[in-house]
């Protein structure tokens, strides 16, 4: 038997359900049906009336979420792409994340996105927007990577006071599995060292922490180059204090992500890492992001649309070479 | 059909507490808000001044007919009525407009964005609709909570936000909910300068009440006793349990968009319409004529509000305005991992 | 009243060829989309499978009305009839399924959101209810530029994306406006998994026309001849004048919402009630009962289009998919400053 | 007589439509109203038809302006406030700023977003939004600062053919006068040195140029320091030669914006700046942006919520002492 990040997820909902009556799930399809990517699946059943199917209206959703947040609720909203959050674009940044700020009374919700491209989803069921949320005050943004971290940082997202942005990749729903789901009780807001090294950083989160461990077992092979991959786990708040460690024992930084190449969180790394860390950079610091159009629906654009172990690879070597 | 309940109309079942509690909001707000207009003229005001001059009727006949402590309020723009009529003290509003730190905004949010959540009272955004879900969602919350029985969600938005996308959203997924939500639809023929024609092309914007499946009541937002009638039975009805109802209240705003503005885009003719009555004026004559109140009354009510408004205006006045230095800066109240 | 209006129906105006092209129209996408299927469940397509399968008759109806070259047809996710009927060639779809470069959108973008912009295609994003607006100003350019006589603007949407602020603010404005646009609503009783209770709570999404002040049509979208009739009439109307139209049909969708969707949440009664009726196969006994077409015609039909679409997948299957390095990784078309 | 920051505006959009058939307004109130702002005054009546009222209907105002541009017609769109367009955020980033790449037809809108903030108009009238769309492939960003390319900017903008985000700030609306439009012929793309120093070089655009030139005199009256303002005039594209040309000449980078603080212009400027001319530093670039909190109303809240020529003088005395 094993877990998948999927099952992390629908199982911190059962348990988050289970444990908290102030816990309930709203969203598209997701109540008998179980929800587009299964997350939800049996949770109707096993709690009769706190599963509802929404309307397809994505500002009323959250809209909805922050009424119920205020009356003391733990509304958990999934969208059923990350995509589709454009639409609730205006009530998660201007009231939700303006709540707590204005009236001092915490809006306590999590938002469900499905992101990251996968292969044939095209530029609408692909977007990585945590960069967007990230920039605005008010909001938690937390990109979990692994099956224990997609368990426990649900958990905890659920249990903030505070609106959280839950970045779940769609790549990792069945792909990644792990025997059983055991944390390493890291908080939201902790980075963590994925894979230890002494050549170069690559700071990465989500799906492209395993791009960026795979890259590394390539440069181990090829070269003995042992590179440091450290996971950010979330994005904001961003653990700087680990990234910087791990670039005290570097001296090198490649910041990875697979969303658009402007801005983003690999510039938020460079921009921190080099206001406070510079003197410990040996080399100038890298980003590697997504090519700047949209995500492209065919698979072959859409593996030279993101980063790859290839391109990761080749980013790493000349970072290693000046 | 609206008209018809309208016009079948009988004032004798309306309740004399009820009604003069409307009235005394509507004086109030108005005695309130010509001292705010002034203040802003004189450049005392912290930001802008949105007057609901000529809409009280409708406003305090909503928040006369909830009941603080246990329903909702998301008062709008033009909502200064309904805010007392629903018992918002008058400190709330002059601190917030004077800028004083001990508001409920402290400083942080504004005037018509004022509200205490945890009391019933959302602090509004500006944009336009957003409050119809947010209001569903508190009492969504209260169902799940199993504290719906008798609890009754109100906001009240202007013709030109029924344009919203986040308006449609919210009252569509309201009544799917069959929540107990009144919207108040308060058309005074603009949005800022922009006419009816140019934001809708139905015959009556009543007439979007049977597409979203709720209850539908047309209002002559210039008569205090319609308004007290048809907006206490709407609300009534959505407390027994009726699902939303929306109320479509005819009127005109008696001031500028905002004090910044003169209004000069409505055509006099409309203005000296039937729409353009003062629904204050013709209150004071209707509550003397139907034995609500006398004039004595009404005289002793003024004189006594004017008095509790410069008393508010008078302490806001002296209070401390915000210091950025005591100020945290905290946008969230977890801070998780210790800030951003 | 539109049950009226439907109740009143002649169908002896029905013009022969119109019918016979809403019909072969209905047939080839019918066979198409069974091609369609059959290679995504070998692992052929990229992407996913959307049918339009039980919907053809409301799709095929507004494409044939329409003029290619001249009106403007925004298809959906079910539009496969209707993209047919308007005239957009074969290839257009199995490139795009198959991952040929020489689609109209170069594997760029995929199946269903395939268009030709310029030639009165526009190329839908996934938001649903999007589109709608989108047609409103290639009507407003229209207009501005002095040929809006005679056009109109189509689109189709399902009952779920009436839920949409976009489908509200879309339509709302195309009324404001007055264009000649149509907006077909095929209520096919489920959004994904989702049924008509939990998405309105109108009676009929039909009560919406009034509450946008357009015309309001309604039809029972399993009937071919209904079909023509009602859609072809509400495409006239705009074309002469008459505004926004917006045509509620009712039917089921006879494949699963993709075709990784078994659709197993639609109850079985309601698959064998009226609704749930193969409008192709009852279209056929109509056809032939009314004297719009022979058996032998339709065989013809069938085994012509049979081989278009033979041909149609067999040539994208041998054309070359996109390649990385011959892509030109522009989302700018100007470039100012020479990149980003 | 003198010509200020939003008289610009109006005359540039009075020209174009003077000068191109194709060129027509949409927005809330700005038919005979003439705008919240007064910015499109007197242009309905010159050119009946052309200037139009919309519907409180921001997502469907950009739609709309997508039809028309596809239709060949190039639309401009008022946004009452940059703040509103986050109703639009989807048509924005999803339907307008993808259109080009998915269908090879380019779609020239231009949306105006009056932003910024103003003493007094809290966190709904105040945001600047420059990242959020920057952050998205196809969209052109720009940022005037200065009354002429107020004016030359956005006719450039109108005759591009891709949708641009025009963000022009309202603080200068008013306040920022020129006796005449004078440009200095840069394109769209072009960064400017609005002020030549050699001891440090301050990144802005918008009203924060100004800021930094009056902080950057302080410096110059307390101590000789010569600081040079390089002016971004458009964030995406964004003149990084320029930038890299100064910080050569100067050997540090302070980069200033009004915006959030986490991500931003300014996380895209020092990321760059480090990834291509590491080496040119003599010291740790710094970033001044906004407190991290929505902007405050209260006037003197708001006064220390953004950067002022105090904090910025601080963070380059802190710069110039490295
Ligand atoms: C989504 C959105 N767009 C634009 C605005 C700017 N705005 C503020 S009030 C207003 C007019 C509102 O008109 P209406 O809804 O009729 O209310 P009234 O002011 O007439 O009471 C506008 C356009 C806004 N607040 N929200
Ligand atoms: C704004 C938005 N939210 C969610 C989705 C995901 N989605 C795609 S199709 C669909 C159901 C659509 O139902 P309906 O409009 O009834 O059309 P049908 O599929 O029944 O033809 C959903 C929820 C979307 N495309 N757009
Ligand atoms: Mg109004
Ligand atoms: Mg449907």
């Amino acid at each position: 038997m094993s877990v998948t990040y999927i099952d992390a997820i629908r199982d911190a909902q059962e348990t988050l359900l289970r444990e908290d009556p102030r816990v309930f799930l709203y969203g598209q399809d997701i109540s008998k049906f179980g929800g587009a990517f299964k997350a939800t699946k049996g949770l109707a059943e096993a709690f009769p009336g706190r599963v509802l199917d929404s309307p397809i209206s994505e500002d009323a959703m959250i809209g909805m979420a922050v009424g119920a947040a205020i009356e003391g609720m733990r509304p958990i909203v999934e969208m059923q792409f990350a995509d589709f959050s454009s639409i609730a674009f205006n009530q998660i940044v201007n009231q939700a994340a303006t709540h707590y700020y204005r009236t001092g009374v915490p809006v306590p919700l999590t938002v469900r996105l499905p992101s990251g491209g996968t292969p044939g989803s095209g530029p609408f069921h692909s977007q990585s927007m945590e960069a967007i949320y990230a920039h605005y005050p008010g909001l938690v943004v937390v990109t979990p990577a692994t099956v224990a971290d997609a368990y426990h940082m649900l958990i905890e997202s659920v249990r903030l006071d505070d609106p959280v942005i839950y970045c779940e990749h769609k790549f990792l729903y069945r792909w990644l599995k792990a025997p059983r789901i055991n944390g390493d009780g890291l908080p939201i807001g902790k980075a963590r060292i994925t894979r230890p090294g002494k050549h170069a950083t690559v700071v990465a989160y989500s799906a492209m922490v395993h791009e960026a461990v795979r890259a590394a077992e390539r440069l181990k092979d090829e070269g003995g180059w042992e590179i440091e991959v450290v996971d950010l786990r979330s994005v904001k708040p961003l653990d700087i204090d680990t990234v910087l460690a791990s670039i005290a024992r570097t001296g090198r930084l490649l910041a990875l992500g697979e969303a658009f190449p402007w801005g983003g969180v690999t510039a938020e790394v460079v921009a921190r890492v080099c206001a406070e860390g510079f003197h410990l950079l040996d080399a100038p610091p890298r980003r590697l992001n997504s090519r700047d159009t949209p995500v492209p629906y065919h698979p072959k654009l859409w593996a030279a649309h993101r980063p790859t172990p290839e391109s990761i690879c080749l980013a790493l070597r000349e970072l290693l070479s000046f | 059909m609206p008209e018809t309940e309208e016009a079948q109309r009988t004032r004798v079942d309306l309740d004399r507490d009820y009604v003069r509690d409307v009235f005394r909001a509507m004086l109030k707000a108005r005695l309130l808000e010509a001292k705010l207009s002034s203040l802003y003229k004189a450049g005392k005001i912290v930001g802008g001044v949105y007057l609901g001059k000529g809409q009280e009727a409708v406003s305090a006949a909503l928040g006369a007919s909830l009941i603080q402590g246990r329903d909702i309020f998301a008062a709008l723009i033009r909502d200064q009525a309904g805010r007392t009529a629903f018992g918002e003290p008058l400190l709330d509003c002059t601190r917030t407009y004077l800028g004083s730190v001990l508001g409920p905004m402290k400083g942080r949010d504004g005037n018509i964005h004022r509200g205490r959540p945890r009391e019933g009272m959302p602090a509004m955004i500006s944009h336009l609709g957003a409050e119809v879900s947010v209001v569903g969602g508190m009492l969504m919350a209260r169902r799940l909570k199993g504290e719906l029985g008798g609890v009754v969600g109100a906001t009240c938005v202007g013709d030109g936000a029924t344009s919203t996308g986040a308006f449609h959203e919210g009252i569509n997924m309201a009544a799917v909910e069959r929540l107990p939500l009144v919207v108040i639809v308060s058309n005074n023929q603009f949005a800022y300068s922009t006419p009816n024609d140019r934001q809708f092309a139905c015959v009556d914007l009543l007439d979007r009440a049977k597409g979203y499946g709720v209850g539908g009541h047309s209002v002559d937002g210039t008569d205090l006793l319609a308004c007290a009638d048809v907006i206490g039975r709407a609300v009534r009805l959505a407390r027994e349990g009726g699902g939303p109802q929306m109320v479509v209240a005819r009127l005109l705003r008696l001031s500028g968009h905002g004090e910044h503005d003169d209004g000069s885009y409505v055509p006099g003719t409309m203005r000296d319409s039937h729409l353009g009555r003062d629904c204050l004026e013709n209150g004071i004559v209707h509550m003397i004529e139907q034995g609500f109140a006398t004039v004595d009354e009404i005289e002793r009510w003024k004189n006594r509000f004017t008095e509790e408004v410069q008393a508010a205006v008078a302490q806001a006045q002296q209070e401390p305005t915000p210091d950025p230095w005591d100020e945290d800066w905290r946008a969230c109240s977890s801070e998780p991992g210790g800030g951003i």
